[in-house]
């Protein structure tokens, strides 16, 4: 059904989303959770930086993230003779990208869901003996469970597109960081050869439909569909 | 098709490669008097495929011949219009200030010259055309089984020496044209012999659809001595006939 | 004394003032709708801060503005019967009831999950979402919920609304079993004036 | 302060992403309902077709806008002869790319806020007499104005951002089609303009948190902060 | 008769049915929690659909199933009073009294928003988002917004909840003059029987 290049390219393209994804719901969930229950000073600030990979043209970007994790950017230079860790021209560099990229749908659409969890319910859970901390594990987490897996679905969908960034980052180097979209980017360069643009493209979009339908199912399993909402 | 006004000039869709001297020489037609050229720059590839999907326009410059083959049997081009306008060389180039000493036809000087980990940056060797001129180069000269998996292929040839400008990659290949535009960061240490690689030409042509009065003219005067003479001033060769 | 409060409470721009102080176990707390009778037992169980003021309950000083203690809600320990039930919209029904339980050692509880579905009817309910309740079948959830995480102090308001006499009557005698026989401190919302006379020995009355 | 071809490109890449915004809200909005509160045969592929944008690369998009909306696309002929309307070489396609790239980021916001609106509202508005529109119009959409605005906001950044499918269909014709992204990359082809490339990256940044500056006076406006969540 | 309601009902997998004529203007709807009396008003007022019966109150027919007649709840026009009051939340006291008023004829109306808030003693809420108001004053906003549209017939869940003894006898005093000067047909849920003995002319039981 795959050619063997194309099997290396999804399996680059899945790996580099999922890995950006799982590391980034965390980090997109405590940014979420600060802007909708907290107001600090440089809240705005904060807010107008995780919007900015969205604003700002993907391959300028990737032109920042060259500057910055690049061998003689200072925080690449760091990883690099610190902790051995190289992004440049690596798949994991890839996912940097893909992070940053979807990073804003995330926290965007947790946010929402956390703001809509009612206060007096965590009230309710405090006085029957919850700490802060177990009242949000028990209450304001499950509770925003739609708008995680609603940004988790965005985030992947997004990452899985990513392309500006990607290329500009960590360039377009087959079995390394050459991902869907960079494949099916180099396939439309050359003249005639819309038959393999065309099942890169639909492999694409397998890919998402498929973590829709994967959402939708967690959506149902957890029995939300008519109890949350 | 956009309406022909008379204070704006032919639209012109060119390769990105072209940006500077496409802006000086516009510059130059306008300061002769006339309604001065809109130029839009993309990549060949991209403007090859506007066209096929009717996009008004006048002149259309490709960074290649295939883009223009690709749109020639369409019926887009205007009969006896198409012309070799300029020509280009490829070279390698490295960070100013770094000046190894490469021999063209050792691979072990470049991969002594990019160290264990670096790369040798390129314009998509598959694909887009800088790269596909360097990697016939390459394999001309016997080195391309021992670089190609050292090679970071970039979106385009500009993006290729911007990773050496910035001094991310040691070793870059480019246009002569680009080395030029950014000789205070980048130096030439060698250029690949034109008879490595498929001759590097920039067709032009006048677009069927075009009905602006000079669009005929501003063609002409880019291939003319005065028009050629810009183009080899930002580094290119003048273009010749096949 | 089972319960001392001496506060000023600032809502919506209005001053709540209370000195009361009571030797009853089971206090009754009335007053006519919007005097800030559940403003005062959020003050209790720690979910809004007073101004100022003292609160000390079954002999525990909870918060102290001069002192500057102030317990966090989880160490006050108060069993609260919400006038709005509160239940976790997606914990099922047993979920809800054993929330606080959980939270509380073993040994401080004094009634088993069963036997409390059992006394409030409500065993077949365990495996239902709180959307899908009754009105009166919510209520018995909330007032489970709440002694089964074995509460040190009881604030009730209005306990008995939405449910029929008979299983009023069966809760009104667990409440004064509780009393009774647990020895907890019960603050109670009610206006219902039968259920205030025959349930407290002191009332708090707001005005 | 900005030199004329800056506010060309300024006012251009305004006029594109707020045309873009308003009149793809409505239909955002619509589709946001259908998914939040319908069930129906195909809900799952215009789920899946709605994110498409997000996972296709962009070039691929705007190629398949060419496709579609050329001369000799289907819709573009029909454009063309039936209405008059060409998109292509427009500052009019660029809003459609616009459009199309921030549709499925504006949807799920909005889905996710209609989802938390209480149905037992809308029960109580019908029984006041209120028709099904009526009820509509006066509850849900009302209490779901954070999605609302939460989607716009995403929506216009990501318009204010939007490169490859812009540059793919309607080139990058100054004055007509270069917007803030392609004329950013359009700098940074040249060597030597870090300075001009910042400074428009720059103008990008300053007009989405002007975006967001807007929304978050809108929701305090609306009174939502304190009572609605 | 004012009530002529023959309904099956599902509801969770349980089948609710009802077979009950009432010539009593004022009828009570009584029964222990959980029995099914708040499906039934839902019925009533066309906000869920029985399998299948018939449903004709004050003479006029709202469903019936053999004829496929099922009049939707803005043709109703019932005036509910939820047993959880359901206040729009975004919309202040005034905006939630006026909701229905403004949907209904102003020859139809038969009191004003300044006599229906002084009645109720709620002019001072008239600016609050709902979630401040107090227990008992959401029970009288919903009760002065269902009573404002000027329904043709009450369907009251519970109204009394949550109100002090001195307002709940004055709001029974407004539901016997309803009944008696604007002959308005009401059911009555309740679980106090002295409400349902002073009120209702009939009272129907549901076991
Ligand atoms: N955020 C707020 N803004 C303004 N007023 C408020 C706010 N929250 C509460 N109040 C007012 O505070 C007063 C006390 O409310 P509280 O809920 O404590 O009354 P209550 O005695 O419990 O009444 P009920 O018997 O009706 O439940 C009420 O008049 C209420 O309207
Ligand atoms: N979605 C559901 N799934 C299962 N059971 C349900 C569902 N919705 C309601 N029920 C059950 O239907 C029954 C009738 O509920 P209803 O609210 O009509 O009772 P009620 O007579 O008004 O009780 P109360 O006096 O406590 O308000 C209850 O036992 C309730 O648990
Ligand atoms: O001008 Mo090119 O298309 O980068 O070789
Ligand atoms: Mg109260
Ligand atoms: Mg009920």
């Amino acid at each position: 059904m795959f050619s063997a290049t194309e099997w290396t390219i999804i399996a680059l393209s899945l790996r580099v989303s999922l890995v950006a994804i799982a590391l980034t719901l965390p980090l997109a969930y405590a940014l979420a959770w600060l802007l909708a229950r907290r107001s600090f000073p440089g809240k705005l600030l904060l807010d107008a930086a995780i919007h900015l990979p969205l604003v700002v043209p993907p391959v300028v970007t990737g032109w920042l993230l060259l500057l910055t994790f690049g061998r003689n950017g200072v925080l690449g230079n760091w990883l690099e003779t610190q902790l051995g860790i190289t992004l440049m021209f690596r798949w994991t560099g890839a996912a940097l990208a893909a992070a940053i990229m979807a990073l804003p749908l995330m926290v965007r659409a947790m946010r929402l869901s956390i703001e809509n969890v009612d206060r007096r319910l965590i009230h309710a859970a405090r006085s029957l003996g919850a700490s802060r901390f177990h009242a949000f594990r028990t209450i304001t987490l499950p509770l925003s469970i739609p708008g995680i897996l609603a940004g988790a679905v965005l985030g992947f969908a997004r990452s899985i597109g990513e392309f500006g960034a990607t290329i500009t980052f960590v360039s377009n180097i087959p079995g390394e960081t050459r991902t869907l979209p960079l494949a099916i980017y180099t396939g439309l360069q050359v003249p005639g050869s819309e038959m393999a643009v065309t099942r890169l493209a639909l492999i694409s979009v397998a890919l998402s439909v498929g973590a829709l339908l994967f959402s939708e199912v967690m959506m149902r399993k957890a029995g939300r569909d008519a109890h949350v909402l | 098709s956009r309406a022909p006004s008379p204070d704006e000039g032919p639209l012109v869709l060119a390769a990105s490669s072209m940006q500077e001297a496409m802006l000086d020489a516009a510059e130059q037609w306008h300061d002769s008097g006339h309604p001065k050229p809109v130029v839009a720059f993309a990549a060949s590839s991209s403007l090859a495929r506007q066209l096929l999907h009717g996009a008004p326009a006048d002149l259309f410059i490709s960074a290649n011949q295939d883009w223009m083959d690709s749109v020639e049997p369409a019926g887009l081009l205007r009969a006896g219009s198409r012309a070799n306008l300029v020509g280009n060389e490829i070279v390698l180039i490295a960070p100013k200030g770094q000046n190894q000493a490469i021999n063209l036809s050792d691979s072990s000087s470049f991969t002594a010259a990019l160290g264990d980990r670096g790369r040798l940056a390129m314009a998509d060797p598959q694909a887009v055309p800088a790269g596909r001129y360097g990697k016939a180069s390459l394999e001309n000269l016997g080195l391309w089984p021992d670089l190609s998996d050292r090679i970071a292929p970039a979106d385009n040839v500009r993006a290729a020496l911007g990773l050496v400008e910035s001094g991310e990659t040691p070793l870059g290949i480019v246009y002569a044209t680009d080395a030029a535009a950014a000789s205070d960061r980048v130096t030439i240490i060698a250029r690949f012999p034109e008879t490595s690689h498929p001759p590097i030409r920039y067709p032009l042509a006048v677009l069927a659809g075009s009905a602006h009065s000079d669009a005929m003219d501003f063609r002409d005067f880019l291939l003319s001595p005065q028009g050629q003479a810009i183009f080899v001033k930002h580094g290119f060769s003048a273009g010749r006939a096949e | 004394m089972f319960f001392e409060l001496n506060l000023t409470h600032q809502i919506g721009g209005r001053t709540l003032e209370l000195n009361a102080r009571s030797a009853a176990l089971l206090t009754g707390l009335v007053g006519p709708s919007g005097i800030g009778k559940t403003s005062i037992l959020h003050c209790l169980a720690g979910l809004s801060r007073p101004a100022n003021g003292r609160i000390s309950i079954g002999g525990k000083l909870l918060f102290d503005s001069s002192s500057g203690i102030d317990l966090p809600p989880e160490q006050r320990r108060a069993g609260v019967i919400f006038q709005d039930n509160r239940l976790f919209p997606h914990l099922r029904v047993q979920q809800n009831l054993t929330y606080g339980m959980k939270l509380t050692a073993p040994d401080e509880r004094w009634i088993t999950l069963q036997e409390m579905c059992s006394f409030l009817a409500i065993e077949h309910l365990l495996d239902r979402y709180p959307s899908t309740l009754s009105g009166g079948e919510a209520r018995r959830v909330a007032i489970g919920r709440a002694l089964l995480a074995a509460p040190h102090f009881l604030l009730m308001d209005e306990p008995l609304t939405s449910l029929d006499p008979a299983r009023a009557e069966e809760i009104l005698r667990l409440i004064e079993r509780i009393r009774d026989e647990l020895r907890l401190p019960i603050l109670y919302v009610s206006h219902n004036p039968e259920e205030i006379d025959r349930l407290s020995g002191y009332v708090i009355r707001m005005e």
